[in-house]
């Protein structure tokens, strides 16, 4: 990614001329407001700005930002990401996707970024169904959702998005929800700082296809019981009262209130991102609902290698050492004779 | 070291190195046709694999085989049926002997065809008899025992001895071709600098065999080749998978960019791909993707950014990658996708070759989606056809689809190696950065060509994709924007008709059968209309390479003929081709799906069939 | 209800409902279509949805349209140009009015055209004027302010009252073409069952439009269409992709095998997947795969074990299945392959219809790769083709690609419906259990075909793949072998002529023209025709639905006309298909790619002009 | 799957005619070996099993066992053995697959099979190296590792497939070495018997292209240090002397040696492979030299819904109350009219 540099971006300049074609009440509407007000936080010029996307109502995400955008086909862009990325690692990448494109026809590609740790940011909107084709159930759908594809109800398990990062080696995960703009705003921002492949899913609202499936936990009137924000460092505390919070309870996270069974804020488990070993993070990520809050923020982000950098940095030695400069150089070594 | 014997002239000469898989037949193929180049022989080289998972040892399926042509003239195939076959096993015999000429040596390790060794080939008694091979000149040389015998001082442990014996075997076939050991033996100091000792071994069993086919009586008469009338230059040897990698590399450099390769490795491409592996020294950028759509996506992603995007494949590959190649007709970025054709469908025979890819070259996508398509045609020119694929994807914005096959994958020739200064200039149609806003889609008129904004550059930023698009590249529904989207996609293609070379004519430019081949096949349609040729006949030959967009003169060429012959590797995807393009002539057809190129003489045959109006 | 208005009676007729897509134009055809239907007339209707991404309210992009052509005589297509226009906001009158007769009738909510909407919809100033509306029948309903009148008294949210003024727009299109308003408030009744102040005010809301019509001068004449001569039976509304499902249904039943579809979501073939996931009362197994491939791969799968399979997609989808038809076709096991095709390429124009991927459908796989192609013509014959694919499928053991398109799919017409005891036997050639070893390809000499032995059955124990074959399954790489094998399945599907019925010819046996067609566009290009004999000119039509094989008097047919003009919504597929197989005729070509079916006229001057010979 | 039968079995009814064709020294021989023991043991009718795979050099495996088989496309083992289990519950459905065929271009139909949790028995034959194409790094080639396409080493980091399974929602992981005839039998046996995808995987030798590779851990001289052979219900022990093990510290695992420290057999873990919480046995199948004994047995085997049941069930639930009972109902349902 690009040096820091000095130039003063604001919202706007991020805004495309093109007509945003979202169904009205979208969740997607607030996660392009959140990206295009977290873009000036960066420092990066913005001709380094590409958004690749798959296909996908949120897919369309890349028409919508005045950068390099390319829209490409359903479930490819981590793929087409990573070759952005490799081939100019200067490049701020961003991988625009949807629960189908990602984790449905992309899932290779998904995991493959991931192992690869190649720096893209992967902004996965989750809203658990297909939108753009008019609702069927997705990867991410809750088993019995009943959809244009499950008149009956879904009998497949649901992937966690969370636990399958972390399953392909993943070192960044965050969590966001499409209207909390200014949480989202600092993920995005975090995200992009991260280098490696950094996932963050957005619990996205479909208004058409699949209304409200997230409301049991963000709703206005229970998120603040139902969700936890982590923050690296901080102890894991939530609820209205902000008296709730988490604890070990011999292999399993607990949840307790603070003052109650002898528990002050000093027993609550402190959230490490960059602890290596991903085992509280799985179990961080993997809180469900009514059992456990659901967690938000950056749950889990770890140094690490990325592949373009590796890459370049292998050229960089076997070039030093080798003989072969140019084409020219090729073209005459090993075998060759003379005729005259 | 001097020759006491007879010696007898020839124009060309075909040998068959073979034996199991682990007997290094293709290094002795290797070493004796880099000396026969050295010597100035022209020579074309085909190594034969056993199919992909390793056959037990003995049996015909093992049997690993190298088989070199060697001329005093041009040479353009790996011939078909060999004067010599070196057989290291019965195995060996058994897959071979049929390729041999009637009367042709056959020199085998007497010490191997042991009772089980026979029975392992598949033979119920005695090979030679069972295969009537008095019919041949056969030397049944103890080649196990003499380099036991040979080495027995040195030191070495028997099974690093016995390995030696394709060297002894190697040994046996300069003397007969009257060739000097100096290349090899330099050959053995360099690569065993380290084991001073196996090099040792190598030469005296190389030596070993030189005197003891100077001993017998069977080996004379020994046989010279002169050298050939070649043009002046430095030479090398070179495979089509080499080649092409070159190729690509050397349109990379001219056009100075970044060489991005995204390939899933698959038979009998995946050459190209570790090439480009070890050309970290110019810095290619090799990523060996999950699959072969993301090989191909991460390639466009490396066009959108600007570099030279290459992605690699063969037959079931191509078929995965088609919807990809869709999408780099639609959002117009340079690509080339190289396809080494493969005996299909499905699986199919991978290690194989066939020209049975065509038609999914050409439509094997949805919508109306046409790509440029290109076929090499012999080994060497693999590089100069990558070189145009490349230059032709960057000029003009297009996908552009190479097909080579297996056998000029793995087969090689002396190639005459090219100045990188005197390759034509390749000049991408950058976008103006001073043209603010930048319109995607906007064309130069006369090519239709659209211009490439790099990321990275400020105040280019676009936007492009898979939904059909405006000028600038906005998504648009409206129907006449679409169709005349779909026409000048079209018409892009088309005219790059106006850059390729027209169709050339081998012998005279009329005649009663032009002969019709493409890519690789060529060799052979060659040398068969050459032998025709002078046996009186009035037949030439065309060899298309440029298959999509034709040359603009075939009407032209083909008119002069009274009849038009198309042969091909597979049920006659070219000839149909043509019958759309060119629906105004009559095309007859030589066929062959038997995973292996033409004989020439199947199709000298079958063209005086047609000829005398059979 | 006491008519007393003048009336007039016409043949056929026209009728386009416009609107935002929230505005339920698709429901208000489909009432309007079903009371048609029950009265007599035939039709034929299309939805014209807006593209995948719901556009801003009222913007152009946002219409949602649905279209009835109805009549007392064949209706064929959903009609060019609409008689009668509803159009409930401005941007439907942006939209559609170039698809309105001269002198045709545009029904529209006035209180909808503010400025603000006048704007949305991209006018500058009153569409009326602008768009010279004076050339129309315009009546300029207050239906906002009329529902919110009547409905005033009920007790409803102003939201749900202002959702009923479709019905009085609908209610305004009964008046005028003289239908009951008994099978609407039926549908009401059934529809709101548990709410009942909902079901009264669409009653009351489409009667104050039908006595609204009949109060305003504006709307006279009445017209009349009598009842067509239908025959006999029992009828239904059908669209192209619930027809192409139970078409495979009925196949499945009837073959006494379980249905399993392994299918991707994807415009516009979703319907089809939709429907059979409701299915699971007759035990279809639908399988939501995680992409195109494992579509085609878990169909395999189950075709393997003894299940009637079916993967359904549209053009890229297809692409992605290349690979695994090819696997089907080496495997020899038998599927049906829908594909509905869409504009492309790439991802294209998803939600229009267009028949490009007909050379995909041909030969987009690597190797020698033949499938059988089959291609419906109308909304409710995609039941026949469905049920013809399967019968080839199982009883050839072959892959089966069955095209319909876009516009089949969404489409819908009255379709008599059959009895299952009339359709056609089904027998898949079920190994013999008593034939010990069972040699997977042992052909039927006649057919070609193989057995198909279904894992569970003792005795019949067998492995089959991809990779070449010889008859027992082993693996060979022998070349003869491979080249018997791609002709054995080459003429295997070319013997599937044997089995399908000769081409129709749509007027007389000979002639000036020829029209030639191909699955989707026979409506169309049958009613040209029909007008163009009407005319006198000497033309017929010959529309294909067997593509490969074709049937045997193909070439019969042709010889008897002097002209043969293809016409298809490509640049020229079939056509170049023709060449290649009919290499004897001449082809003139009609093209259209527009996302668009043709219109009749554009069909007619097209022909007229060839025909004069210009 | 189909009731256990009373025909009685040997390795030879298993045996097809065909002649086995890997190289000479190859670990698939062995695996073979170990799955025709195996099959007699489940009491299964041959006639019900169906061996489906992929294209490498072990998805030649079913040409070499004489019952159904299917050799299908590079990658899509997965998907087919979906079909076919689907299709046909009653059959015993075996997945044969390489690291290459189901982590490379297979990964997404490997990840979606686990997650539908379809009864099929997925044994992946992991010799980090692509063996039928000559020699190419894989998705779990060890990171450097030098092959043909990484001739200056791999800049990538690799799976870990145990992780992968979890991840994607396994249910089911077990380890075994190809050389460990009498484990292998025990886990195939196992693995079968399960409900729900099984993932087995077995560390194999490619004598060829990755000779050895796996020798650090598996070596005949080093492997009873370096594996741990994990059993249901069991203490975890290993070790030559059989006096070492692995104990809980904080939340990692710590090997242990019995009699030192005050460590008596009492305090090692008990293995437990059918706890739902992934967590322990997350750390299990991670487990890596030197750090730790590299873990062999089944880790993980918890019970769940399979995908194909519930399909069935679903339909059984919809054919009882529906008033559709063939295709003629169908036709004649919902709006139809009559001419006369
Ligand atoms: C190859 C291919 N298959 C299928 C489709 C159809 N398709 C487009 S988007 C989509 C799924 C969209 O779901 P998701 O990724 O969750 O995005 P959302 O619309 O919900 O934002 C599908 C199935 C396609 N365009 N291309
Ligand atoms: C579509 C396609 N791509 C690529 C290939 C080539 N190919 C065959 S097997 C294989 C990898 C084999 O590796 P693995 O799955 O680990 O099996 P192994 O041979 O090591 O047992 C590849 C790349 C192919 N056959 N088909
Ligand atoms: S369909 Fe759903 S996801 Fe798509 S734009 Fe509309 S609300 Fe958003
Ligand atoms: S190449 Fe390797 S994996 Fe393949 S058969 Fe040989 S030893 Fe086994
Ligand atoms: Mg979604
Ligand atoms: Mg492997």
């Amino acid at each position: 990614m690009a040096e820091q540099q000095t130039i003063q971006y604001t919202q706007k300049d991020f805004k495309s001329d093109q007509e945003v074609r979202w169904c009205p009440g979208c969740g997607d509407h607030a996660v392009l407001n959140a990206v295009q007000r977290a873009l000036p936080e960066l420092g990066i010029p913005k001709e380094k700005f590409a958004f690749i996307s798959g296909i996908g109502c949120s897919s369309r995400f890349p028409y919508y930002m005045d950068t390099y955008g390319f829209h490409g086909i359903h479930g490819r862009a981590a793929a087409v990401a990573s070759g952005v990325k490799t081939a100019n690692p200067e490049l701020s990448v961003w991988d625009i996707t949807g629960d189908g494109d990602a984790l449905a026809i992309g899932g290779n590609h998904f995991i493959h970024a991931i192992r690869r740790n190649i720096d893209i940011n992967i902004i996965l909107f989750n809203n658990e169904i297909y939108g753009l084709t008019k609702g069927q159930y997705s990867p991410t759908s809750g088993k019995g959702l009943v959809t244009k594809t499950s008149p009956f109800g879904t009998v497949e398990e649901p992937f966690s998005v969370g636990e399958l990062v972390i399953g392909a080696k993943g070192k960044f995960f965050a969590r966001t929800v499409d209207s909390n703009i200014a949480l989202s705003i600092q993920i995005y921002i975090e995200a992009a700082k991260h280098k490696g492949t950094s996932v963050v899913e957005v619990l996205q609202n479909c208004v058409i296809f699949n209304d409200g499936i997230h409301d049991v936990v963000t709703g206005k009137e229970v998120r603040d019981d139902r969700t936890i924000i982590l923050k690296h460092g901080e102890p894991m505390k939530f609820g209205k009262e902000n008296n709730m919070g988490l604890v070990l309870d011999g292999l399993k996270l607990k949840v307790v209130t603070i003052g109650e069974n002898g528990i002050a804020e000093k027993n609550l488990l402190v959230h490490d991102a960059s602890e290596p070993n991903p085992g509280i993070q799985y179990m961080l990520a993997n809180m469900r609902y009514p059992e456990y809050p659901v967690a938000l923020g950056v749950i889990r982000s770890v140094a690490g290698n990325t592949y373009e950098a590796d890459v370049q940095e292998q050229i960089k030695s076997v070039q030093k050492d080798s003989k072969i400069k140019c084409m020219d150089d090729l073209l005459l070594s090993g075998s060759i004779w003379k005729v005259e | 070291m001097a020759k006491n014997s007879q010696v007898i002239e020839r124009e060309e000469v075909v040998i068959r190195f073979s034996g199991d898989s682990g007997d290094g037949m293709q290094l002795t193929g290797t070493l004796f046709s880099d000396t026969a180049a050295l010597f100035g022989n022209d020579l074309s080289t085909f190594p034969d694999y056993p199919a992909e998972i390793r056959a037990p040892q003995g049996t015909v399926g093992g049997v690993s085989g190298f088989q070199v042509h060697l001329g005093h003239s041009e040479i353009n195939t790996p011939g078909d049926y060999s004067d010599v076959l070196v057989a290291m096993n019965p195995a060996a015999v058994k897959a071979n002997v049929k390729w041999v000429k009637p009367g042709g040596t056959i020199i085998f390790d007497k010490d191997n065809f042991t009772d089980k060794n026979i029975e392992k080939a598949g033979y119920k008694s005695d090979p030679v008899v069972e295969e009537k091979l008095d019919n041949y000149n056969v030397i049944a040389a103890p080649i196990s025992s003499m380099v036991k015998e040979a080495l027995k001082d040195i030191g070495l442990d028997p099974k690093s001895i016995l390995r030696t014996k394709n060297m002894f075997a190697l040994g046996m076939v300069y003397w007969l071709f009257d060739r000097r050991l100096k290349y090899t033996e330099q050959y053995f100091d360099k690569k065993f600098a380290k084991k001073p000792e196996i090099a040792e071994a190598n030469k005296i069993a190389l030596r070993a065999g030189y005197y003891y086919a100077e001993t017998i009586e069977a080996l004379n008469p020994v046989i010279k080749i002169e050298p050939a009338q070649i043009a002046k230059g430095t030479y090398r040897n070179i495979c089509g998978n080499i080649a092409t990698a070159w190729g690509l590399l050397a349109a990379a450099e001219k056009a100075g960019l970044k060489l991005f390769i995204g390939s899933y490795p698959i038979t009998p491409a995946t050459g190209i791909l570790e090439e480009m592996a070890a050309r970290k020294d110019l810095g290619v950028k090799s990523f060996q993707a999950e699959d072969e759509i993301a090989g191909i996506c991460t390639a466009l992603g490396a066009s959108f950014s600007g570099n030279l995007a290459v992605t690699s494949t063969s037959g079931p590959g191509l078929a995965l990658k088609s919807e990809a190649i869709g999408l780099a007709v639609m959002a117009e970025l340079p690509i080339v996708i190289v396809n080494v054709q493969r005996g299909g469908p499905s699986t199919g025979l991978p290690t194989k070759t066939e020209q049975s890819d065509l038609m999914q070259a050409l439509y094997g996508r949805s919508g109306e989606c046409p790509v440029v398509v290109i076929a090499a045609s012999t080994p060497s020119d693999c590089f100069h056809f990558a070189y145009e694929a490349a230059k032709i994807a960057l000029e003009h914005m297009t996908p552009v689809l190479l097909l080579t096959d297996g056998y000029l994958a793995n087969g090689s020739e002396p190639w005459k190696i090219p100045k990188m200064k005197d390759l034509p200039e390749i000049k991408p149609p950058f976008a103006d950065k001073t043209k603010i806003p930048f319109l995607p889609y906007a064309r130069d008129c006369e090519t239709l060509v659209r211009s490439w904004a790099i990321p990275g550059t400020p105040g280019l930023e676009h936007r492009i994709g898979g939904l059909e698009k405006t000028l600038k590249g906005t998504v648009s529904y409206i129907p006449e924007n679409h169709e005349q989207m779909v026409k000048l996609r079209a018409d892009k293609v088309a005219k790059v008709a106006d850059k390729i070379p027209d169709l050339t004519v081998y012998g005279e430019e009329s005649g009663d059968l032009l002969l019709v081949g493409w890519g690789g096949s060529r060799g052979y349609l060659m040398t068969a209309v050459r032998e025709l040729q002078a046996e009186g006949y009035k037949v030439s030959l065309a060899n298309f390479n440029y298959i999509n967009p034709f040359p603009k003169n075939v009407n032209e060429v083909f008119r002069k003929f009274k009849k038009i012959v198309v042969a091909e590797l597979n049920l006659g995807q070219f000839a149909d081709y043509l019958r759309m393009k060119y629906q105004e002539f009559n095309y007859e057809q030589v066929n062959k799906v038997q995973g292996l190129p033409f004989t020439i003489k199947e199709i000298k045959e079958k063209c005086i069939k047609i000829l005398e109006g059979k």
